[in-house]
């Protein structure tokens, strides 16, 4: 039995590709990477019996045994700062910190050796690990459950920051981030575990790069993670108003592909940036601002912003007052300076 | 202290076995009839709450409930120990505490309904916000205590956690400078075996978590957590040296967790059934029935008597958690900050205008929706 | 013996403002604040006997005793956890990390608590608390000594953060800090410790306001902290060429000061961002952005930013190849579309 | 075994008193002879690298210096007890044990000097970087041992920190994934005394840090830190255990920071003269030498040999670190990643062409320095 036919993540065959959700790819690109590397190993809280509790480790330690898969005390400083010892000597960890916030209390460990690592020993020792985080909102979390912290990862220099947006993505990205000889944060939209997609184990990705994910003229909505498809949604409705609106999907937010933003800007002249988290000092403004100033001349109006309020994640009651939705990015749209503005 | 007097005793303190039966102690007295009573008591709402709030959590109107069904002693004893210029530093697990510590079980639920993050008034109740973030409530517990003593006020500082938070930075650094700064808090761990799905021997390799009390230098107990007058005892006790300005402590009570993490969890992919079903003998309950009724402190007036009373918790939560509440979006904003930030406020009134274009008739606005 | 006038931090009276460095202002505000305000508390590392390693806490426990000002076990996450349990109950501690980095190991404490319990508890539970931390670089120290770490802080929503680039700022900053019923992060550019200017503490400062260090008509440059004085060196250099240089001190990171620098940046219609942190999803990328959306009819040129590279903080002998310097800052300048280019 | 034997003595193992006099001990043996006389070469060669870094600090040729005067039985001690295979992973006060496990001085400097991070090459010493932040490299220390166990290799990784170390959170989340995962880690810990400025008293409140270990479930002892037969007999102890699977454990030595915390520092403020003097007394050079010369094992003939090669080290170090190093600026881009990372290539082109700039004669540019 492959893992990805195992029971919680749902799987399908269909001809070369599979159709299957995005957690059935992350746990196939787990499994696969675990059979052809036995340097890898996957560890955290709850990813052994239980499978994570998204069950995105769902199989493994049955597959590979609690010598490749397994549980650790509680303590997310203790999985990090392990795994940086075990990056020393040779190992490859995927690690799982079990939600965005509780990250937190290893970001010393991040910020001081996984990003530095490397760099402090001239390229003596380098840290092929990842860092996988199931971030994000849009799932009715209580406090500490949803939150986007890429930007304290993407402001660290050293440290690569992904996050996939499609299971094709999800399973390519990771294979890549895992075979990374640098260390990866990899952000994985809560919200998108359970959307489905075809899945190409043969296809590989390349860390760096963005994605065009709809043809458009008019507009660029810049996104990535669960903002992708809220940007596709809008462009669909956009289209029905009678604009064509460009989808480009970021999934590498460092290193960041200028090349295919500044090419999808200047083709449309517009862009809106969308991102759940906080706006202040974020990935959004960053791309904001290096759209500005690598489009300049080619802008008909400024580049806007549409993201998640600068207050702490939303209850899930007010959740659908917090995040970014359609409504917000088809008024953002509206302010892009159109020639038929009264 | 001579080192080996601050560990615990290598099996923990139970005063009342599985059959009733009253243990004579040398060192812990059983508290007095009218205590236990009121601990049963105490034990029949709590398991009352746990039951009624795992229905309404089917029912879909809790968004998520950890259940403390089987720890109830260690939840009511927790409560009961302390007085009213005491504060209790809960953990997401400890609502019957919380609840047993006086606050109204709609409020104790506002969080695992989803309306706010936190829905008590913590001052009124002397009950700090039940903390996620595992083990960094133990700093705020220490913190607090630091200040009151510094006041010279009468304060004693309960702190909960599991064991799983054990292993938490955050733990160690709560233990020391307790001991460090002799502040008056008493550290208490519910030890119920697991973490999510994770046993405790995954979590440590010590002889038990109360042994890690002398390498802060504090004295560490353990105690039969499902023996609500053994954990009452030995809390009092350290309660009292606290408050006597003796310093902090550590308790363990072992204890187990009978349900799944949470409603989300699925413990059969962890834990085998006969183990669960080992501990059913075990309850903090039955056994404190058992003992009561033994001893003729509990009559059938009495238990109906607790039974009506915890009914009607269950009714007050389910009529409170059967409404919705009135939810302002602007509460988005109205707290983050008592200063203002212009950026912030810009947010806000984009967020005011979304809600006057989709309520167009109660504003004054002319636009309609989109 | 006032505080100001005690051995370490140096400090004259001249008429009634007095003449002192950053360090004496910021210890002088300290005193105030502990003599003020029997709720203010001192701890950290090394801030008792020793007056803290830069001796900004000097003389404050032998002046307020143990009890007011003292050292605590060598836990960043202590301090600041025990910090938010004081805060609770009704203190006002002012904390000092050590380094920038030496923060990190509290980064759960301050992101997961201290930003959030207000918010929380529907503002039954203030945090009053303030948690200075030296930092930027610039003095030569070895690694994990030198970094800029505003980014973390200021994306953090509930957090004010502020950095002054004057004694006088640093003084009324601080007391305005102290005063304050919000968290604040209170960031110290270690480079500026020891210079000197004028203070008077009968000067009160607003949180939230940017500052006009020097008026100028043809470019404004945009800083904060140690890259204020830098801005203001280039701008006089660019005076010599002719140039008339507009500096704006942010000082307020978050809140920020948009009035002043969107008018500022308009009356110019032409920006440089200044800041030593690394640029990557940074707070001068916020500025940037921030600027670009408000002054877009009214800029001549995109806006640019000079900040440290995306790299670790660079070792002591490599320092003045890494920091922003008046040739960057020229250069910078010189790229704005001027009339005068070829 | 039963927690009371995780326990420390009540005393720190001594096997050298302060005249020289050798103390018979039940557990642990002399070392012999000539391992004594190693050790004495070792603590000569320490205490000159101590000084000679000192003022090379004074002379402006190194940024900072951490000194272990006084402590170089502790740091002697620990790279004697490893293996070829073994690892150390050290602070920033531990340059004496990286220079004695093998790291040539000047590359050991490299750090303090300014010229980079980390200068010597980590795995031909088998000495990982020193560390900063303090206790992170506990954990490096685990997770590496974590490694070599699954690849079942014979390593076994001596871990060093101070007293103040203790204190953080890693430190705790170190000692306990190393017993829970039972890896061959030793925790050495150099009481000093002082954390910079903090004495050990505001450090902790515990009757010894060597107490921590029975709370992880592993054995702790305590040591003379200034007697390195006790210490290396200690550590020898502990480092057998782990290399024969037994698990990890905790060693305390009790030791005293001769010197301010760096040469940036100024113990005045903080320490009396008086307390400083009298550890003297205790000094671990004179102590050996005493025992050594009593036992005949030591003549002058050997320690002016030892005092040559002393000075040869310090000389190679002044030769080494007076000369500067030439420094590619371009370092600062070279070794972030090992992948490419366009933005990061746009500030290295922009680094380029500055130097191109100001060094028009080496370069093709025809723009000249601004
Ligand atoms: C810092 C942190 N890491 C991870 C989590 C996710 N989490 C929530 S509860 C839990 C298990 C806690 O176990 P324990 O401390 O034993 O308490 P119990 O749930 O058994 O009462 C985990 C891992 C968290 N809340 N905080
Ligand atoms: C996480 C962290 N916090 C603070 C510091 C600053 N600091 C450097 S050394 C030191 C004292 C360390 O004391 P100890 O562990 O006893 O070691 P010693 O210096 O005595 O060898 C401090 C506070 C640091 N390096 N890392
Ligand atoms: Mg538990
Ligand atoms: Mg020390």
């Amino acid at each position: 039995m492959t893992i990805a036919e195992h029971e919680t993540p749902v799987a399908a065959h269909t001809g070369t590709t599979t159709t299957m959700t995005m957690a059935a790819a992350l746990n196939r690109a787990l499994a696969d990477a675990l059979a052809a590397d036995p340097d890898v190993v996957v560890f955290g809280e709850d990813v052994g019996a239980l499978g994570g509790v998204f069950r995105i480790t769902d199989g493994l330690t049955a597959r590979f045994g609690e010598d490749r898969c397994f549980d650790t005390p509680l303590a997310e400083s203790g999985i990090i700062g392990t795994a940086v010892g075990m990056a020393m000597n040779g190992m490859r960890p995927v690690v799982e910190m079990q939600f965005d916030a509780f990250a937190l209390p290893a970001f010393e460990q991040i910020v001081s050796h996984v990003a530095k690592l490397g760099n402090r020993t001239r390229g003596g020792m380098r840290m092929p690990l990842v860092i996988r985080i199931p971030f994000g909102g849009g799932i009715g979390g209580v406090e500490h459950h949803c939150d986007s912290s890429e930007a304290y990862y993407a402001h660290t220099p050293g440290l690569t920051v992904l996050s996939p947006s499609t299971p094709q993505d999800a399973y390519s990205l990771l294979r890549a981030a895992i075979a990374s000889p640098d260390p990866v944060v990899f952000l994985e939209p809560k919200k998108l575990y359970w959307s489905k997609g075809e899945v190409d184990t043969a296809v590989t990705a390349e860390i760096g790069s963005a994605r065009i994910a709809r043809e458009g003229t008019d507009v660029t909505l810049l996104a990535y993670g669960a903002s992708v498809p809220l940007a596709l949604e809008a462009a669909e409705v956009a289209a029905g108003e009678g604009r064509s609106v460009q989808v480009v999907d970021v999934r590498s937010l460092s290193p960041f592909d200028d090349e295919t933003v500044t090419a999808a800007v200047r083709s449309t002249g517009r862009a809106v940036v969308i991102a759940e988290a906080p706006g202040f000092v974020s990935v959004a403004s960053e791309i904001q601002a290096r759209v500005f100033e690598r489009c300049f001349e080619y802008l008909e109006a400024p580049v806007r912003r549409v993201t998640g309020f600068d207050t702490p994640y939303a209850p899930p009651k007010f959740e659908h007052w917090y995040l970014p939705d359609v409504d917000r990015v088809l008024d953002a749209i509206d302010t892009l300076h159109w020639e038929d503005d009264a | 202290m001579h080192p080996h007097d601050m560990l615990p005793r290598d099996i923990a303190v139970r005063l009342i076995a599985e059959d009733g039966t009253a243990l004579p102690d040398e060192a812990y007295a059983l508290p007095a009839a009218d205590v236990l009573l009121a601990a049963y008591r105490g034990l029949v709402e709590g398991r009352r709450i746990n039951d009624q709030a795992g229905a309404l959590v089917r029912q879909g109107r809790l968004a998520v409930y950890p259940s403390s069904h089987g720890q109830e002693a260690c939840q009511v004893a927790a409560a009961m120990v302390l007085g009213d210029t005491d504060w209790l530093f809960p953990t997401y697990r400890d609502s019957v505490a919380v609840i047993a510590r006086g606050v109204a079980p709609a409020e104790a639920m506002v969080l695992l309904k989803g309306d706010w993050h936190s829905g008590y008034d913590v001052r009124a109740h002397r009950v700090a916000p039940q903390a996620t973030p595992l083990a960094t409530q133990l700093l705020h517990a220490v913190g607090f205590a630091q200040a009151a003593k510094h006041r010279g006020e009468d304060t004693v500082v309960l702190a909960l956690c599991g064991d799983g938070a054990t292993s938490e930075g955050d733990f160690h650094e709560a233990m020391n400078f307790a001991a460090v700064f002799h502040v008056p808090v008493v550290f208490f761990v519910q030890n119920n075996e697991f973490a999510i799905s994770v046993p405790l021997s995954r979590q440590t390799a010590a002889p038990s978590l109360a042994h890690k009390a002398v390498g802060y230098g504090m004295p560490g107990q353990r105690v039969d957590g499902n023996d609500v007058a053994a954990v009452l005892a030995v809390l009092t006790e350290a309660v009292d040296r606290a408050r006597a300005g003796g310093g902090p402590s550590l308790v363990e009570a072992h204890t187990y967790r009978m349900q799944a993490h949470t409603n989300a969890d699925d413990d059969t992919r962890y834990r085998e059934r006969e183990e669960v079903q080992a501990w059913l003998a075990r309850d903090p309950l039955l056994r404190l029935r058992a003992h009561l009724t033994a001893t003729g402190t509990l009559d059938d007036e009495a238990e109906s008597r607790f039974a009506a009373g915890a009914e009607e918790i269950a009714a007050a939560m389910r009529t409170a958690l059967n409404t919705d509440a009135d939810l302002d979006p602007e509460d988005l904003f109205r707290f983050v900050t008592a200063t203002r930030s212009p950026q912030r406020e810009e947010q806000w009134q984009l967020l005011r205008d979304e809600i006057a274009r989709s309520h167009p008739a109660e504003t004054m606005t002319t636009g309609g929706p989109r």
